[in-house]
């Protein structure tokens, strides 16, 4: 190699504390993982509690309303988790009941529905927010997911979210001109909802999707909540299907309707009601009221469906998924 | 007229249709925006709202060739509307028949080469050089309120070629400075702030579409320049409802925008804001009376309940 | 922003040429192509004509014997391009072929098969080669179609491949430790074949495969050749089968047997026989023989496949593939 | 024994089954290395050859549990036997049964993260580091020959936990010092020298395997050590056929290797190598006669022509 005496400026820096990132860090971490195909499906309140751990920064795809892992956020919410750091990116109303509910103290800023209760939490200083967007925050999980520390993004240069995050401003080391990189993340726990699973986390998304294969590869801990266990067999049949590779995962969970009250694309549509329900609860300050009826005063999922959903209602949200369903959301 | 001309504005009675005589302001936006859209062009669209709307509209009525990718991976989707409240991204009916179905870093990287020509996005607040608010409202982060986060919204200001910003017509909308910039305009307004702080080349904010007023960007100076206003207000109301002034050039270059048409309205109203979500969400209302047209308020109409989207 | 004093310490820098990469530049190209859906099906000869200038950088996907664009190669070869700078990445035979035609005179190296041919272009400097991997140019065609200029990697750090590169080593302005820093590659042409494309470009391509999207994304010029024209419809049926949008796309060639001597995974078996005939021409340094039988002497495709390999031969290779194509090569 | 023990070695008569009495020094290769394939691990597989048909056979009867990647996207293959010349890599009978197809910079990804544990190559040439050439032999790039570049070895040497080198039992395979480091390996052999130049911490070479012997590298110094050798060949033959000098253990540290058992090359004979491609390539061939064993040299038995792969 030629040595050099060269440097890069670096122009400007953020201020925002952020998650420390270190690939090799990383890299000891996923070490520990088993390789061998090993069954892995438990239940949901399992799953939580063996790899959800008080202070763990948190990823989910999609969100609470779409293709999320809406059951998984209420279990956590139901196990009274403490000072988990959120990956708030392209999420609706998690971020909103997850700090209600007393489960989080840190939220890095993608985007979600904000009211009274977070305004208040972040004027008293009980949750700490890191300003960033969806799309930097897909960068940093994407730059997670390649084993590296950094990219470089073409976005996020001169806004306010800059000052109060972890990117920097530097010198190109190629073009010379200014470019954003932002850090690295790696996520302890990513929370996926899929449509179809194998017992050894081999998974298939159907539809569009926003950074499922980042946060599975980012994160330390990832656990899979199924709408459908299908066979390993099945999985060989249309390898192409496959999104997530069953190494990457800790936990497979067979959670039928684990998206609700959110649509589920292909399978079952929202609940339009129960949707207006929370929206409402979070404008109007009455988080806590949502949180009793939907969290609290039910054992698990099983609980809150019999209780509070029906069969019917159920029913009925697989008939109105089904007019769009023709193609493209199953093998 | 020796200002550039702005696509879609200025041919009234709009393409000869049949004028409506009573739509909400919020309706009134839309038709402007969708009007402006410039068919054979690319564009990525906010999730859901006016923006949505607009292109949607755009792409039934005035601009066939246009195709819109929105960040949860969707290209050139024909949707089923109406949507269910909420899920205008990431569900199956805004993602019916796309061409195709990709990722948001599948969009990052479309757009980052280049691909997408317009962005469309709502603003809670705007400022003279376009930058974009939707962080917080007050001092940040001591005093005020938290707002909802830049979304998807600081990617598409950054890099789509032309930034189309809607927003509703209201002082506390026009800031002479934006509380947060969460998505970026021309930042301080001097040359080059946008590529010295990281950003492509070639790009900013290139409109500004309102209730009552449609705005574009002095070139020069980088400046929100006022260039049409809607037929029911003055521009002395428009520069009334704004806390600052933009750019207003003389009253000869100033164009009255077309009202919205019959049919215009039809699509939005059976097809679109079936619920009245979009609509009902802000009160004002327009109609034409005494051969004259009449701001009024109304109740809502649908029943929506609370105004999300 | 806070501005900041700091500096990074560019720590070694190869000193090969490379393609210099401006994304500002790249972003100017895209702004002139066409946005609406135009209809882009053309013959092969007008689409190599138009597309393909001397001087250009090409890449390709996979390589003349994987799914590969055997036929546009061969027709840029009988149009007798000059001075491509060819992007050599996880190739068989094709930089052999256009190397000793006269077609290019550099060569970004991942991987080819050598011979006598290679060795003297190389010693009479008539090729120069500069050294990267496959993963190291997927990298740089990754940055290239992210529109960023580079992109941190966690090999080729410590190669002499480095030295004779493009590549930077500089301090990693997150954890400080060294990072290797390579170049984005925005090639001129990217040739690729799929397994299916409607007329405007969107393209389905089954199977495992390289690079695809990041060179359609990242090149200036795309060229598709497409076993099967399918219909707009088709592809709206199943969106999640689209790999390539339209507008990434300059010109669609229906061209069946396009990866012909090669496999279409799937679609057709490789010819064996032809495929030991191309090594060995390029083992025993007779690869103008192999030129003149198999390009010069046909005057294109259809004259080559009626000529030389006859229809019984087509036949046998479609069926040798449909023992394995069971599943997940077709919609 | 003091030596760390490798996986795989050191059980003969191997698993009590029967031994072979005459087989290609290719073949003993691949079987030595399928026997020291670890179950439960992850292994990225450079396409074709030794390694491919190392860990294929190890998943057959040793290491049921290996899940291998190749850089063309596919995880965890079951594939369809034999290959068709070359269709080692981007075809579907190699494709076939994966969990997974994505893309190199899938596999890229994957391993980046740190989920490979194993990386397997071919080498031309190699140094007491591990450091390979698969570029250019000779004085680069005035003198001598342009070979095929790195490939994906590269990556695979730098990413992956443990690399495991095959190469043939040359003089000229064992050099000193590689004409052109093509992919890492301990480079000069310094502490933390991988580090230094960027790679992932807790990588370099694992293990060299030849026809005639394996290797593993001394954690100290962090050169080439002897740890076992075929029962075809002595210890000064194994170092004389070497372009330099390991380190070599007291020779009761230093194990032999168990012949291949008939079950070994009835798979690969009958299912792998079909055409000889790989076995007729080289002529050395060592048989079992008058209760010794003889290396011989045999014409090729399958006709495959030109030793491609």
């Amino acid at each position: 190699m030629e040595s050099s005496e060269k440097v890069l400026k670096v122009l400007a820096e953020g201020k925002g504390d952020y998650k420390l990132v270190d690939p090799d860090e990383h890299r000891r971490s996923i070490k520990q993982k088993p390789r061998g195909m090993r069954k892995k499906l438990m239940g949901l309140r399992e799953a939580i509690e063996r790899y959800v751990a008080d202070g763990d920064y948190l990823v989910w795809e999609i969100n609470y309303l779409q293709r999320g892992p809406a059951a998984a956020i209420r279990e956590i919410i139901r196990q009274r988790k403490r000072n988990l750091w959120l990956g708030g990116k392209f999420t609706w109303v998690a971020v909103a009941l997850l700090a209600e509910a007393g489960c989080c103290d840190r939220v890095d800023v993608g985007f979600f529905v904000s009211g009274p209760a977070l305004t208040r939490l972040a004027l008293e200083g009980r949750v700490k927010f890191y300003e960033y967007s969806n799309l930097v925050m897909t960068a940093r999980l994407r730059a997670g997911a390649m084993g590296v520390s950094f990219l470089p993004v073409r976005s996020f240069g001169g806004t306010d979210g800059f000052k109060y995050s972890g990117a920097k401003l530097i010198e190109d080391p190629f073009t010379g001109k200014p470019v954003v990189v932002v850090p690295a993340l790696n996520p302890d726990v990513a929370l996926i909802h899929v449509h179809q699973a194998d017992e050894f986390g081999n998974a298939r998304i159907f539809g569009a999707s926003i950074s499922d294969v980042e946060s599975a590869l980012a994160s330390r801990k990832v656990i899979i909540t199924a709408e459908e266990i299908v066979s390993t067999e099945e999985i060989r049949h249309n390898p192409g299907l496959t999104k997530i590779p069953y190494f990457a995962v800790d936990a497979v969970v067979h959670q039928p309707f684990g998206s609700y009250p959110g649509e589920c694309a292909g399978y079952y549509a929202s609940d339009t009601e129960h949707v207006g329900e929370v929206f409402a609860a979070i404008y109007r300050d009455r988080i806590k009221e949502y949180l009793d009826k939907w969290v609290y005063s039910v054992s698990n999922e099983e609980d809150m469906f019999s209780k509070l959903v029906g069969v019917g209602k159920l029913n009925e949200l697989r008939r109105r998924a089904t007019i769009v369903a023709t193609e493209g959301y199953r093998p | 007229m020796s200002l550039p001309k702005l696509h879609g504005i200025g041919e009234g009675p709009w393409r000869g249709e049949e004028r409506a005589s009573a739509f909400a302001e919020r309706e009134f936006q839309v038709c402007i925006a969708a009007r402006m859209v410039e068919d054979g062009s690319t564009y990525w669209v906010a999730g859901g709202g006016g923006p949505m709307y607009s292109v949607l509209m755009a792409k039934r009525l005035y601009a066939p060739d246009v195709v819109y990718v929105t960040e949860d991976g969707l290209v050139g989707a024909e949707p089923l509307l109406p949507f269910d409240p909420v899920m205008t991204l990431a569900a199956a009916r805004p993602a019916y028949r796309a061409l195709m179905w990709t990722t948001m870093s599948g969009i990052g990287d479309q757009s980052g080469v280049g691909y997408l020509d317009y962005g469309v996005l709502n603003t809670l607040q705007v400022d003279p050089y376009g930058n974009v608010n939707s962080t917080w409202l007050g001092s940040y982060p001591s005093e005020g309120r938290r707002m909802n986060g830049p979304g998807g919204a600081d990617t598409i200001a950054s890099v789509c070629r032309r930034l189309v910003l809607m927003t509703d017509h209201q002082r506390r909308k026009f800031v002479e400075r934006v509380d947060f910039i969460s998505s970026p305009g021309y930042l301080d307004g001097s040359p080059r702030a946008r590529e010295l702080a990281g950003l492509p080349e070639d790009t900013g904010p290139y409109a500004v579409i309102t209730n009552w007023a449609v705005f574009d960007f002095e070139a020069e100076s980088r400046r929100l320049r006022l260039r049409a206003i809607a037929p029911f207000v003055t521009v002395e109301q428009v520069l009334g409802e704004m806390g600052f002034r933009p750019i207003v050039p003389a009253p000869d270059e100033i164009q009255v925008l077309d009202p919205p048409t019959e049919r215009e309205l039809t699509i939005l109203r059976t097809e679109m804001d079936v619920r009245g979500q979009f609509t009902d969400a802000a009160p004002d209302w327009v109609v034409w009376e005494d051969n004259q047209w009449k701001m009024v308020k109304r109740e809502p109409q649908k029943g929506a309940g609370p105004g999300f989207i």
